[in-house]
């Protein structure tokens, strides 16, 4: 294990020799390049790092990004990357995806990693629509809307993630644009140093499969919830801001817990040395042996 | 003997290149001539390369054959990677302005179209497509009206689209009947029309005509289209169909519809059926009848998610824990998926059990044609015991223990035969026995009335037949889609003189085994399969105690060709025990950049 | 000849029956005896039966044994279930101030405690448990302070409450030594003390001596016990110990962990296990080492939670889609788990991929003498290729395509070896093939190499041995913990001078074939295994082509004992080929209200 | 399929023979009592009654409840129930289970089966604990709770049922105190007779596993909405009212939503007539298969 510098370093460092292959004018460019940035910005050694998505076009991020990572199975990057972090606490762990991997099949995981607070940051790239199976309805679509799977109207509610977190505990709530690129990087890099579980929904919109909400549809809805004065510290004012949808749909730090509880992995006892993964001597010790048999006789 | 050209299309995605083979497909069905489409695709939105393979023939296909014989190359990428692949008497297409050809194998014509001055400055570069397509049926020596007549059909509202695409298609044809050599084969047409289907819609419609009532899934390619096909059509023919959370959802969700006595299905791939298969044991336990389909792909987990292959028998039968009956069953070809879902949902209610259907990408993603009154049939629909009202009876036991193993089941809603069914373990009317202290004798009596049920089942299906030289002492056996090509290939074998029967398996558990044994014991059995581990070889040893004598496998995410199986069977007869056959043309395989550090992920799943 | 008595101990939950059963455990471990404990109990939190079996032995004792031959009665329930099943010789221990014995078999010793007389009327109920096994243990030939120094051990805090006991416990001893004759059975005692132990506890402590450092588990029966020893130790051993939401999460959540270059592990049952299943799949292709225990219990679905099977076998083997390399091993006692945790980490990083063993209920939740000095063992660590620090490398490929298969791994963390490890195909770098056109070659290549990884595998093995009369023409064949009725089974029909050969599988995937041909090849091959559909047998079958010639199975939720095989056996030596044992003991059998209508469920899962 | 009758009927008729064999005390008892109450007083036929439950001890509710039932698996009584529903949507769904079952497992189902809305009952025995699987910590659990699986104390956040249900957009969100029956049947009533997905949490203490949240415990803590003015088609006021938890706690109608939007199966095109489980024709018409059939050609 290396020690993180401090020094601000290259956003080019983060991008690997092969180019993304999202279709030309995919939100999901935006995130990738504000996510090297702002890891360059806070000065994380690439071999620091691990990216870890679950499937689908947002998920295939991890390819396109210059660190260790891990491109797991559909809805499954939050317990795979709590998994890592358990490993090599010393790490900083990204978790990333779409809104169906990370709301719909990963819905479970979801909520109990908030209430289990693991220091991570997770990135979901909320497009409204599965991209990679090539269009159908998502959690997060919003009723009537048509798509493969609905051709006469989606009938279900949509899911409100801002709500749900809240609801859930997390400590770090924010949402950000792709088409707003220096608003998110700020909130890459808070979310990366908050002590704790940190989520920040992207709206990165799907230019093939959703055009209901596209670019031109959130440009002319999101504000910045800076410029309205929220207080990210007061929980209810966040939850009311989450509920907006509509002609108006914030953007920013929704809630930052001013008193965060210790992550899960700040406090395990296992946890508290070098990062599990680098010790070398595997195995009990003979005295670990004798005091664990003296319990069976 | 059969006239058939095979076409390759080949383009990047949103080029046009889907339509285009659609096109010419339909074509070719109004004419009454038989079509079995493959398409290599990039599993990208956009961009990427697409290989569209439609093997045109005056007979029934079975497979998408193995040599191209005319190309329409929609790009420079597409010339590059392709031409190599062509042999004599093949012709290639392409925009001479845009697209530089390589040089042309012995005997393959070169047919550049002059698209600016065919098509018109002004038109749009889909355009080029439509002029290829015009020259391409020209050369094929169809009727200029078999295409135009498709453009009328399928653009209905638009007269305007019509006529451009019209116009640009005979630009295309009148140069290209001027300018060059017909192609050598003449297909014979006739007047039927024969319809153009997917296998997966065939999978959809099959079980709407078995009276499936609930339709759940999550989308996972390549089983994606039965629930777009049951979501644009569920309003109109009484079917609810549900987007569900996840695979576990899916099941679980279809398994209570079962319960409740509706003919229910789902449909995934394998990482979605391996969620789905803690579900599965609780319709074995509970006697819930429910047809799940996995559409098998390239594994294991993510792999090759557009891409065939036949490796989930294993998955299948080892679906859930403990011991249950469950009835699996792999259709043969497209048309069989259409009569597999007549057979599912009669042997569910019957069997009172999970019937899991395996297809595969080849099947569910190809496109053949089929006869119109193939598919315009009522299918039998047997539901087994099932008693839907009150018959009087005081003494219902939902579990009773017959000497078939079938308890006759109520449906909830029945007066007076109310019933718990639990994935407890439970005596003959439901009530666990897994909170008493230990009941053995209760135990297993339960578990010998389920297993007995599978008894009746081998009595229901079509029994097995030998194909090809019946008489042979060399038998090839496959199971599911790999029929297709085997069965052309030992057919081609036997014409050369090679001595070899075919044995295909479609019914996979409960199996076939005396009949198999019949068939097969002293024989030397060679089975082909698309797959690394030889699953269904393993099956065939574990069920039937038969030992291949030698295997035949593909895994490299290409389907079967006939000309596989026969240098695989060939290699074999010359006393290889194991061949591991692969595709090899030019054009599939596709460098990319490599390297340390240098990362690129994949997308369609 | 080997001296032994079975004890069973019956009654309610929550009437102290398991602590009767451990101090006598206990004292008897602490003189040298060897034991072998198995309870059956009601999957109730209160009330409901339960009995305890101890079968103590002066040689070591492989299994439940078959013959019980004393007994404490704690309730009127248990003395009535149980009494029958006593033979001539036995004795049968009881609060005679509450208990009425029913008519003693012949030659069955009934001896009733005064309890209220001995224990002093205001002792607490509990004290008859005390005053019986002070009874018992004196009836046994037992040293009085063998008995009390366990009370001293277990209340070392309280001598209060070790007063009280030894007490009481004196009480019965002296009034049973004095009114009852003893039993007739002699153990010789030794000044050894042997360690009392789960299965699940040496599975936990077996994992943590091989260095797992993170473990991870949701709840459930029959493993539960693991997660339970894992929490209370994890702290002082510095193992990250997680309860996870559900099995999906614990998967996921282990395979990151082992991704990241620790060695993990975590456990589960039949139902959870299916939900591990995807992942399973993502372990083999990202070739990622971890170890998933699947305890077993009686199924299918929620089946009967607290009861014995062998019936996840074809799960485990079918565990996801497509083919990808897997190691399954069954330990074959409780002392076997031990070292199947020393081996199951090893190969897990040598050939870097999921290592899945198959417990059971028989051996997590049984209970068993073990000599301390076997626990004390360091074990040997192989962490195959594995590079933990920046090696100069600059053409670092994650998935090199070597000769063995197996690619060098880097920890992340290391600088200059990054990489992304993908569910999808990849290539040697990593890079995934799933979004080019379509790559066969690579493709091809790739699922070669990691099939090459299991070549080596079966090398690593103990090779197979024959156990009994090797020289037979009759082999018994058993999978995992059925070894140690079976073995015994052997013995006494080697004793009657049935010759017999008793072979035990202990790793299943990769099999030993080769070894399993040469011993098997020809011989009478008879599978003895725990469950209905002979799931061993068909593996033996599809793996190396041997059919058993006759099967012994049982599957009514109670283990083998010997007897059960001996009959078996025999009565395949008169000719059957399917013997379905049962356990027919008159306290097995537990009527509950039937008829239509009455309901009621199940509970411990 | 028989209707309903609206008369009143014992509840003695929901009870089988067998009688439940929960432990002495435990919380469940009530629960199960007040069900048989409750459907009596609406007057729902034993054979129009379909019981879901999960695995847990409190998931051994259909077995004690005489009607039609399904013991299914862990965490699944959700998508099972829903299933049954639209199967036959003339049939009143009730689906059960405990904390673990359908807030830790079942956690995805649970956020999903709100945004889809379909009209069932869903009863949450909620003791803080894994009682079936003998005392481990579950999501409901209080931070710092020694269970047998945290022995040191319950290292991970403790899950708010109700103010998730209210982030999920559920449109009736109760919560019952198996120690209060006649207070509980009310809310039974209300919930049964709500036309969409309704969740009642009941505190139902598990007195052998858990000794921290004890019927004491709650019976000191507990105070009812109604008695406190609480407005349930308040949503904000709701979720004030979840977020109460210490010495206060709240039962009763959390939240009502005054203009339930339709449930789903109400309006799904193919569940407008008979419940599609009693439809006896099975198979499609020759017309419907014309029809399609010209689609392809
Ligand atoms: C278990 C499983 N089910 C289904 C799929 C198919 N699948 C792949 S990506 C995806 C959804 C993609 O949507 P989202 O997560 O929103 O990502 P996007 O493509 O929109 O970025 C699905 C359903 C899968 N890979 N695994
Ligand atoms: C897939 C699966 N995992 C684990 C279990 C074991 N299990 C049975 S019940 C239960 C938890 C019970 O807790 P809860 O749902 O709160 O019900 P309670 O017993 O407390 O009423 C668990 C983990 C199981 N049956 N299935
Ligand atoms: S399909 Fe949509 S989400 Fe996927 S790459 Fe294209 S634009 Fe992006
Ligand atoms: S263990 Fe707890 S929840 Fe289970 S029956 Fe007993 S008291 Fe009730
Ligand atoms: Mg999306
Ligand atoms: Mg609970």
């Amino acid at each position: 294990m290396t020690t993180a510098t401090l020094q601000p370093r290259d956003a080019k460092l983060y991008k690997p020799e092969v180019p993304p292959d999202w279709c030309p004018g995919c939100g999901d460019y935006g995130v990738l390049t504000v996510l090297q940035r702002a890891v360059g910005e806070l000065g994380i050694l690439n071999e620091n790092l691990m990216v870890v998505s679950g499937i689908g076009c947002s998920s295939n991020l991890p390819g396109f990004f210059k660190s260790y990572g891990m491109h797991s199975l559909h809805g499954r990057s939050l317990p795979v990357a709590t998994g890592c972090k358990m490993a090599n606490h010393e790490m900083t762990v990204i978790a990333c995806g779409g809104d169906g991997d990370g709301y719909g099949i990963g819905q479970g995981h979801f909520i109990h990693s908030m209430r289990r607070n693991v220091n991570m940051t997770y990135i979901v790239m909320d497009n409204e629509i599965y991209g990679l199976t090539t269009g159908q309805t998502s959690p997060t679509s919003e009723p009537g809307m048509k798509t493969k799977s609905t051709p006469f109207g989606n009938p279900e509610g949509q899911l409100n993630p801002m709500a749900l977190a809240l609801a859930a505990g997390c400590g770090f709530v924010a949402r950000g644009f792709s088409g707003d690129i220096n608003h998110l990087k700020s909130l890459y890099t808070q979310a990366i140093q908050y002590p704790g579980f940190a989520l920040i929904d992207v709206f990165s919109p799907c230019v093939t499969f959703n055009k209901q909400n596209t670019f031109g549809w959130f440009k002319e809805r999101v504000y910045k919830l800076e410029d309205k004065g929220h207080d990210p510290s007061n929980w209810t004012a966040a939850m009311e801001r989450a509920k907006e949808w509509g002609a108006q749909i914030p953007i920013g730090v929704l809630y930052k817990n001013p008193n965060p509880r210790p992550s899960i992995d700040a406090e395990d006892p296992a946890l508290q040395g070098a990062g599990l993964a680098t010790i070398k001597k595997l195995g009990l010790t003979s005295e670990q042996r004798k005091k664990l048999i003296a319990e069976y006789l | 003997m059969a006239n058939e050209i095979i076409v390759g299309i080949g383009g990047a995605a949103g080029d046009g290149g889907a339509s285009t083979g659609d096109n010419l497909a339909q074509t070719s069905a109004r004419q009454g001539l038989h079509v079995y489409v493959y398409t290599s695709y990039q599993s990208l939105i956009r961009g990427g390369h697409s290989w569209i393979r439609l093997r045109i023939s005056d007979t029934k296909v079975t497979n998408i054959g193995d040599q191209v014989s005319a190309m329409i190359a929609l790009n420079q990428d597409s010339m590059d990677r392709h031409l190599q692949e062509m042999k004599a008497g093949a012709i290639c297409i392409y925009n001479g302005d845009k697209v530089k050809p390589g040089k042309a194998p012995e005997g393959v014509q070169l047919c550049p179209l002059p698209v600016f001055e065919l098509a018109g400055k002004d038109a749009l570069p889909i355009m080029q497509n439509t002029v290829a397509l015009g020259a391409l049926v020209g050369l094929l020596g169809y009727d200029f009206q078999a295409l135009s007549s498709v453009f009328e059909h399928t653009f209905k509202k638009k007269p305007q689209v019509v006529e451009a695409n019209v116009t640009a298609a005979k630009a295309g044809f009148d140069f290209a009947v001027k300018t060059y050599k017909k192609h050598g084969t003449v297909l014979k047409k006739t007047d039927a029309k024969l319809a153009m289907v997917h296998g997966n819609n065939i999978l959809a419609m099959g079980a709407a005509n078995a009276g499936c009532k609930v339709y759940c899934a999550y989308p996972m390619s390549p089983a994606t289209g039965i629930l777009h096909w049951m979501a644009s059509h569920g309003k109109d023919l009484g079917i609810c169909v549900r987007q569900v959370e996840d695979e576990i959802g899916v099941a679980n969700m279809a398994i209570g519809a079962g319960q409740m006595g509706v003919r229910s299905m789902c449909a995934t791939s394998g990482g979605g059926f391996a969620l789905m298969t803690e579900a599965i044991g609780m319709a074995g336990i509970m006697e819930t009848p429910v047809v799940m389909i996995n559409v098998m792909r390239g594994g294991p987990s993510t792999g090759l998610p557009t891409k065939q292959e036949q490796g989930d028998l294993n998955q299948a039968i080892g679906a859930s824990q403990g011991d249950f009956p469950r009835i699996i069953i792999a259709p043969t070809s497209i048309a069989d998926c259409y009569t597999v879902m007549e057979e599912s949902f009669n042997l569910a209610e019957k069997y009172q059990c999970p019937v899991l259907v395996l297809s595969d990408l080849l099947m569910s993603e190809g496109h053949c044609t089929l006869e119109a009154s193939f598919l315009d049939r009522e299918f039998k629909i047997d539901r087994g015991e099932l008693i839907l009202e009150d018959d009087g009876d005081k003494n219902y036991y939902r579990y009773k223990d017959t000497p078939s193993g079938i308890s006759p089941r109520v449906i909830p809603g029945v007066p007076n035969h109310l019933y718990v069914s639990a994935t407890d373990e439970h005596d003959e009317d439901g009530v666990t026995i897994s909170d008493v202290y230990t009941d053995p004798i209760t135990r297993k009596k339960m578990v010998d009335k389920r297993a007995r049920k599978m008894e009746g089942v081998v009595k229901d299906y079509t029994p097995l037949k030998l194909e090809g030289d019946a008489s042979s002492n060399t038998v090839v056996v496959t199971y599911g889609s790999t029929w297709g090509a085997a069965s052309e290939a030992v057919e081609r074998l036997n014409k050369e003189g090679v001595k070899v029967a075919h044995l295909s398996f479609k019914y996979l558990v409960p199996f076939q085994e005396k009949e198999a044994i019949a068939l097969l014991k002293g024989k030397k059995v060679i089975v082909v399969e698309m797959n690394k581990a030889g699953q269904f070889a393993r099956h065939l040893r574990a069920e039937a105690g038969i030992t291949a004598d030698a295997n035949v496998r593909k895994y490299d995410g290409e389907p079967f060709e006939p000309k596989h199986i026969v240098e695989g069977i060939k290699e074999v007869l010359k006393g290889k025990n194991l061949v591991e056959v692969q595709s090899l043309e030019p054009g599939w395989r596709t460098p990319h950049p490599p390297g340390p550090g240098v990362l690129s992920t994949g997308s369609t799943h």
